[in-house]
């Protein structure tokens, strides 16, 4: 290849205080081509394109742009060489219209005032691009996560740059988004349009990528054609080999080898019936058993996230019941919920998962803050041996366990979460996109901790729009289509058009 | 098939969003029948006058506050700018004897620059806004004693004029409504003040979309010294006299008709018509308990039970409409 | 409009500057007893120490059916243009306390504040046998109150040529400010063996802050004659405090606001005895 | 290995974690050693004690606000609150013929119920803590001007008492250093006092934990109203009267104290510490500059620079570690 790179990160290395994020990297991007960025969470992946994006400014080495060392002091001066960034965490501005985020720093004027049809046409303009049909004066903020990621990365699109970087914009989005968008991709390649392209989905790399690049700790490991095996980009990526993406015993009933608690494999641990909350989702039933995982499939706005906030008690519904081991729950009761063992991970960590300016120790500590105190007080050693110990058991990448949360990676955020309810002891787990953002190694990690608490007695009911890791792990799937049940399907029928087909019959009709 | 509903909706008086948008209004009305139905004087020509010269100080002050909020901050220091300004005008024209109108100008200027030096503060000295505004509210109070040696100074004819009438129509409520118009235009029409929502609502978002994030929180305090300049001189117009003590705590009203508008302290959120109305409802509560002769030790506890109620009204439309 | 009967139904609008002292709450007690002697009803506003507040409230009130106004102004200038416009409508204005400059009054029944802080000066220094060094406390700036005892004050002190004012501080005419500016100021001044207070309120914060010292080694002379006020000379903490007549303030300018009414012709001033109370003559006022 | 480096640090004094909690300290420092060059009189021990005294009343308040700034809410009410509390507990001596230390405890409860209402219109009446303490303040204004009919009451002598002396000891400086403890222990230690720093970095994060978080909401202001009594029981003590128009203001001082001490207005930062210091560096100034006796006029001048220099010192520091 004697072509010359559109923009090159040399030998450059980024420390945040006493810790070294990145040592070293050198990572091009070639006109018309897709370079993708590889590596565990915490790897450092993230840290590397901020510095190709404006945001932070390399400590060692250099940036070349078209040949040309440059600085890129600003995100503008990064955008006025040409270059665009898909963020992992949505920087939109939630009281604002979708039409001012997507042109927010580029708003079109006359006069001196901002041009406001220009600025919704060019807004539609880029929505349209990935098949985001909807009314551009919504408020962000009451857009659904999967819809805002769509927004975000129609904004970087109507940038028109010569160089893209898309950190992780698939983790929020169904199939279905992300085949729009790797249409684009397609189409802004072939216009000569370098792109860096960062997923933890390995089988989006050899679909769209060409070169990898992996990142281990921070430090350049390989560079490898897109075509690479999956396994073998595993091993280089976590320095071991992974037997088993989905380490799921799905034959149709839980695994038998599991030991079995006194109640009987098949309690009904969980049960909704009837559940209906106006405008959100109608008439839901469903069992969970012991030791099942119940998968929810459905689109983007079918309902799922709704559904499973009622039942954590975190939204009040208009009728029907939620009964955990035959007690029924009142609504509207976390509490309560979390009383009976119910334990919530919500879709949107930043948002509601976490307090993000909070220490990992206390994030973890929150939902056994009270049940652990004594006499009102805070059992400070205990909480932070159990805190200590589930961070190791999930491999949570920290600095120390008091570092704020707020600066672990993503998918180690995700852990976070996770881990506050293994503490909480939680029985009955309520897991919204569990693994999003989430890296290969610790996504089986936590598919083992699922497999841990099914095996213990426990049930989990997990709303996922990656359909590889529904069909993967669920025993049951149920699939919703605009807020109802549209169909249930055994582990052994469910293929992934057999859930598409249901998720989506009349959707496609509308489109 | 969606297109076609679209413009239905369009057509019509859309009073959903606007109720939906307009946050106390709901009170106010409800304020004001209370009123008409307990006194006669409520509703009479002079008296809806009356209410529309008293209201024009604090709503100035307010929209210049309106700003800030929207852009996450807060401003505590408008009341004395507001005082600061005047002074400075009368001083500029009786001590300096400048002609009046760049006597007038020279207020505004006083007003701009102290709002500069807290927009550089925040911006670029990185002290909370809280903080910035709050030192700056000492000093300007400070050097409104120091310059009038604590008294009041007589206000050039230009100034007084803006305490007065444009034939019939008081010009407290011209110079309101214009202001209300320019802050409108500012805030809804021009790049500068969107972006003002895009760095209260998110400023690392608008740092990542390469707004100059710093030169936007320094105009939206420079606006804000400029708009308690602006209140500061049609106060010292009405009163014919700059006054060492004019518009001491205001600031609170003046937050206090933004937030009652329907913003929020954590920015994003704030218009131009919802602080009008919050200013309107602090008025009209004043207003109608002097007509009232509610007395006066009784009137502060019935104050705060309006206000509260009047925010009360809007918060439950909200829940009922939700649900 | 104008002349009317002072039967029931007659309106008076007081507006007050601010009702958060005593001073003013004993002016308003002496107006609603004469009121309420004169037959009429009298509607009293509260201004907060607010120009523009009682700006608002004159406006309101010439709204409304109000047959005369009794004005205590927060600021004597301030307040011109509001009673302008009253009179503009006939409506005859009393002030009471303190003048408002610029604007034709119907009547003004007053104290001489400046006439008073010279009063203040000639107590201070006698018990301080003529010499020392004397804290004046201050109130808020940029008050008329305030200006205009500091004012009389200083003037009064020139005629003692071995007293010196060693500091002047604020302390806002509040109590508990008067306590902590006293006690940081006695700490850099030891030696004071005087105080001036612009109200008794400070003063009796001083007198706190002085403790045992207070009329023993530091005489403290306080202004307005309040309760709390005469009670301390009794005690002998204060030395003196130049007593205004805030309930025969408040009476009279209601007396002449009924007079103005009915059209009767009154005096353009009407002034009130400002008196120096001390240990010998506090029997006269006590209450 | 990581281990064993660990008890290293923890042996000696960590003074760089000690500065880096502890914001406005250095400017504090710098404050005081200012003063000390500036004046002899300045570090002298009754001066020393006098300031103690002088910042109990500000820090007792602001003790109590930093719970509700650690929430993420504000609490306009708790100077009217202070003057209530110390109103009721005088009248129920005087008024209602109570014994003493009964007029003190219902001066308490007077507070605590204040607080409890703004807690519940805030968590449970969703109106925002600016609006509920609004119209608390203007309500607790104006019940203490009904109870007093604006005239200063006496208090108890059990209320007397906290302004005066524990033997050596100046009460007031005895009262502020248990109230530092309690509110220092009941925000580090216990349930509530850490669920407090998770309402205000994520009330939705908190809920969805199953944190109270109304419940969470009324305890914080519930303390701020029982802090603020203290507070004005203390004032009213030392000034053996209860006045109307006491600790008026002092609600922005109590702000400033906790902000000045590394809170942020946004929620989820903030220690008692750190509030101590901020009050010390506000009643520092002010003495200071009776000391020097600075012309009232510039003093107001010199209060704004000084308080923007002490928080502008620590940002700085800030900056050059991070750097
Ligand atoms: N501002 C910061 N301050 C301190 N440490 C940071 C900061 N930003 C990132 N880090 C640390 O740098 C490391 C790399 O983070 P980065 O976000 O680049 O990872 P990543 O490869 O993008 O991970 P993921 O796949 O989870 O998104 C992490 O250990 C993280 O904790
Ligand atoms: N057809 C629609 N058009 C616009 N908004 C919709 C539509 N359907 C649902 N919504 C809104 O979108 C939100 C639901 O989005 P969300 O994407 O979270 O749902 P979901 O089923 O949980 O999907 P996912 O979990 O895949 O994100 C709700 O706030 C709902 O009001
Ligand atoms: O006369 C009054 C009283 O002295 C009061 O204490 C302050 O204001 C003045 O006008
Ligand atoms: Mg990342
Ligand atoms: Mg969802």
């Amino acid at each position: 290849m004697s072509q010359q790179p559109l923009v090159t990160l040399q030998n450059v290395g980024k420390t945040f205080g006493p810790v070294t994020v990145i040592k070293d990297v050198t990572v091009s991007v070639y006109a018309g081509k897709v370079q993708v960025l590889l590596g565990e969470n915490g790897a450092g992946k993230s840290t590397l394109i901020k510095m190709m994006a404006g945001v932070y400014q390399p400590d060692a080495g250099r940036i070349v742009v078209d040949g040309k060392t440059v600085t890129l002091p600003t995100t503008r001066a990064a955008e006025e060489l040409g270059i665009a960034t898909i963020h992992q965490e949505l920087n939109l501005v939630p009281t604002l219209s979708i039409a001012e985020n997507v042109m927010l720093g580029r708003m079109p004027t006359r006069h001196g005032m901002v041009d406001r049809s220009a600025l919704r046409n060019r807004a539609r303009a880029a929505l349209s691009l990935i098949g985001l049909d909807i009314d551009v004066d919504t408020l962000v903020g009451e857009l659904g996560i999967a819809r805002q990621q769509l927004v975000e990365i129609a904004k970087a699109l109507s940038i028109n740059a010569r160089i893209l970087i898309l950190d992780e914009p698939t983790a929020a989005l169904t199939r279905h988004e992300t085949e729009s968008l790797f249409a684009v991709m397609a189409d802004l390649r072939s216009r000569g349009v370098g792109m860096l392209f960062i997923s933890h989905h390995l089988d989006e790399i050899a679909e769209v990528g060409d070169t990898v690049t992996v990142l281990r700790d921070g430090e350049f490991i390989a560079e490898v054609p897109a075509s690479t095996p999956e396994d073998e980009l595993v091993k280089l990526m976590v320095g071991r080999s992974i037997e088993d993406q989905y380490p799921r015993n799905t034959g149709g009933a839980p695994q038998p080898a599991a030991p079995q608690p006194a109640e009987t494999q098949s309690a009904e641990i969980l049960s909704v019936e009837h559940l209906s909350s106006s405008g959100r989702f109608t008439d839901i039933s469903f069992t969970v058993r012991a030791g099942e995982v119940l998968g929810i499939a459905g689109l983007v706005g079918a309902g799922r996230t709704e559904l499973i906030r009622a039942i954590a008690g975190a939204d009040h519904y208009d009728s029907g019941t939620v009964t955990v081991r035959g007690r029924a729950l009142p609504r509207g009761n976390i509490q309560a919920a979390i009383k009976a063992g119910i334990g919530h991970v919500p879709e949107d960590r930043k948002g509601q998962g976490l307090v993000t300016s909070a220490s990992v120790n206390d994030n973890l500590g929150y939902a056994t803050l009270a049940s652990t105190a004594r006499l009102g007080l805070v059992d400070f050693a205990g909480q932070r041996s159990r805190a200590q110990a589930v961070a190791t058991k999930l491999r949570i990448r920290m600095h120390t366990i008091d570092q704020p949360v707020g600066a672990l990676s993503g998918g180690n955020q995700q852990k976070a979460v996770f881990g506050r309810w293994i503490i909480a002891a939680s029985t009955v787990l309520l897991l919204d996109e569990p693994t999003r953002g989430v890296d290969v190694g610790a996504k089986v990690e936590i598919y083992e901790l699922m497999n841990a608490i099914t095996a213990a007695g426990g049930a989990i009911v997990m709303v996922s729009s990656e359909l590889p890791e529904i069909l993967g792990m669920s025993d049951r799937i149920l699939v919703m289509r605009d807020g109802r049940l549209a169909g249930e399907l055994t582990a052994a029928e469910a293929t992934q058009d057999a859930v598409m087909t249901l998720a989506a019959r009349d959707v496609d009709e509308k489109n | 098939m969606s297109t076609t509903t679209q413009p239905a909706t369009r057509r019509g008086f859309d009073y959903k969003k606007f109720l939906a948008n307009n946050g106390a209004l709901v009170g106010l009305v409800v304020l004001c029948i209370a009123l008409f139905i307990a006194t006669p004087d409520f509703l009479t020509g002079q008296n809806l006058l009356n209410i529309g010269i008293q209201v024009s100080t604090v709503a100035v002050l307010a929209f210049g506050m309106t700003f800030v909020i929207v852009a996450g901050g807060i401003d505590l220091s408008v009341g004395a700018v507001a005082a600061l300004s005047a002074m400075v005008s009368s001083w500029l024209f009786v001590g300096a004897g400048l002609p009046g109108w760049l006597a007038l100008a020279g207020g505004l200027v006083a007003g701009l620059l102290a709002g500069v030096v807290n927009g550089l503060a925040n911006a670029y000295g990185k002290l909370p806004s809280f903080i910035a505004t709050l030192a700056m509210l000492s000093v300007a109070r400070g050097l409104t004693l120091v310059i009038s040696d604590g008294r009041p100074i007589k206000t050039p004819a230009e100034v007084s004029f803006l305490g007065g009438n444009l034939g019939p129509v008081p010009m407290p409520i011209v110079v309101l409504l214009v202001a209300a118009l320019v802050a409108s235009f500012l805030l809804n029409r021009t790049v500068i003040g969107r972006s003002m929502y895009a760095v209260g609502g998110n400023a690392e978002a608008a740092r990542l979309s390469g707004l100059p994030v710093k030169r936007i929180l320094v105009t939206v305090f420079a606006l804000a010294g400029l708009f308690a300049a602006l209140a500061g001189l049609l106060l010292a117009g009405r009163l014919d006299s700059a006054q060492p003590q004019a518009a001491a705590g205001y600031e609170l009203d003046a937050i206090a008709a933004v937030v009652i508008g329907g913003a929020s302290l954590s920015g994003g959120l704030g218009k131009i018509s919802g602080t009008f109305v919050g200013a309107l409802v602090l008025v009209v509560i004043r207003n109608g308990l002097n007509l009232l002769n509610v007395t006066s030790f009784w009137q502060q506890v019935v104050i705060g039970l309006v206000i509260a109620l009047a925010v009360g009204v809007d918060v439950l439309r909200r829940k009922t409409r939700s649900s | 409009r104008g002349g009317g009967d002072a039967g029931g139904s007659t309106k008076i609008v007081m507006a007050i500057s601010t009702l958060n002292n005593p001073f003013f709450v004993e002016l308003r007690d002496g107006a609603q007893a004469a009121a309420k002697k004169a037959g009429v009803q009298l509607n009293i506003v509260d201004a907060q120490n607010d120009s523009a507040t009682q700006a608002n409230q004159l406006a309101t009130a010439a709204a409304g059916a109000t047959k005369a106004v009794i004005v205590n102004p927060v600021d004597s200038d301030a307040a011109a243009s509001a009673v302008k416009a009253l009179t503009k409508a006939d409506i005859p204005v009393v002030a009471v306390d303190r003048t408002v400059n610029g604007a034709a009054l119907t009547s003004l029944v007053a104290s001489d504040n400046v006439a008073g802080g010279r009063q203040a000066a000639d107590e201070l220094a006698r018990s301080m046998g003529e010499k020392g060094s004397v804290i004046a406390l201050q109130g808020v700036s940029g008050t008329s109150a305030s200006r205009d005892r500091g004012a009389g004050f200083a003037e009064g002190m020139k005629a003692y040529p071995n007293i010196t004012v060693v500091a002047k501080q604020t302390a806002n005419f509040d109590r508990a400010a008067a306590l902590d500016v006293t006690t940081n100021l006695m700490q850099a001044h030891p030696e004071v063996t005087g105080l001036f207070a612009e109200n008794d309120e400070m003063a009796l914060g001083a007198v706190q802050a002085l403790g045992a010292r207070a009329g023993t080694v530091v005489m403290v002379v306080g202004f307005d004659g309040t309760a709390d006020g005469l009670a301390a000379i009794k005690k002998g903490t204060l030395v003196a405090t130049i007593a205004q007549q805030p309930a025969e303030l408040g009476k009279l300018a209601v007396e002449l606001a009924v007079k103005a009414i009915k059209g009767t012709k009154v005096d353009k001033t009407v002034p009130v005895e400002v008196v120096s109370v001390t240990k010998t003559n506090v029997g006269d006022f006590a209450k």
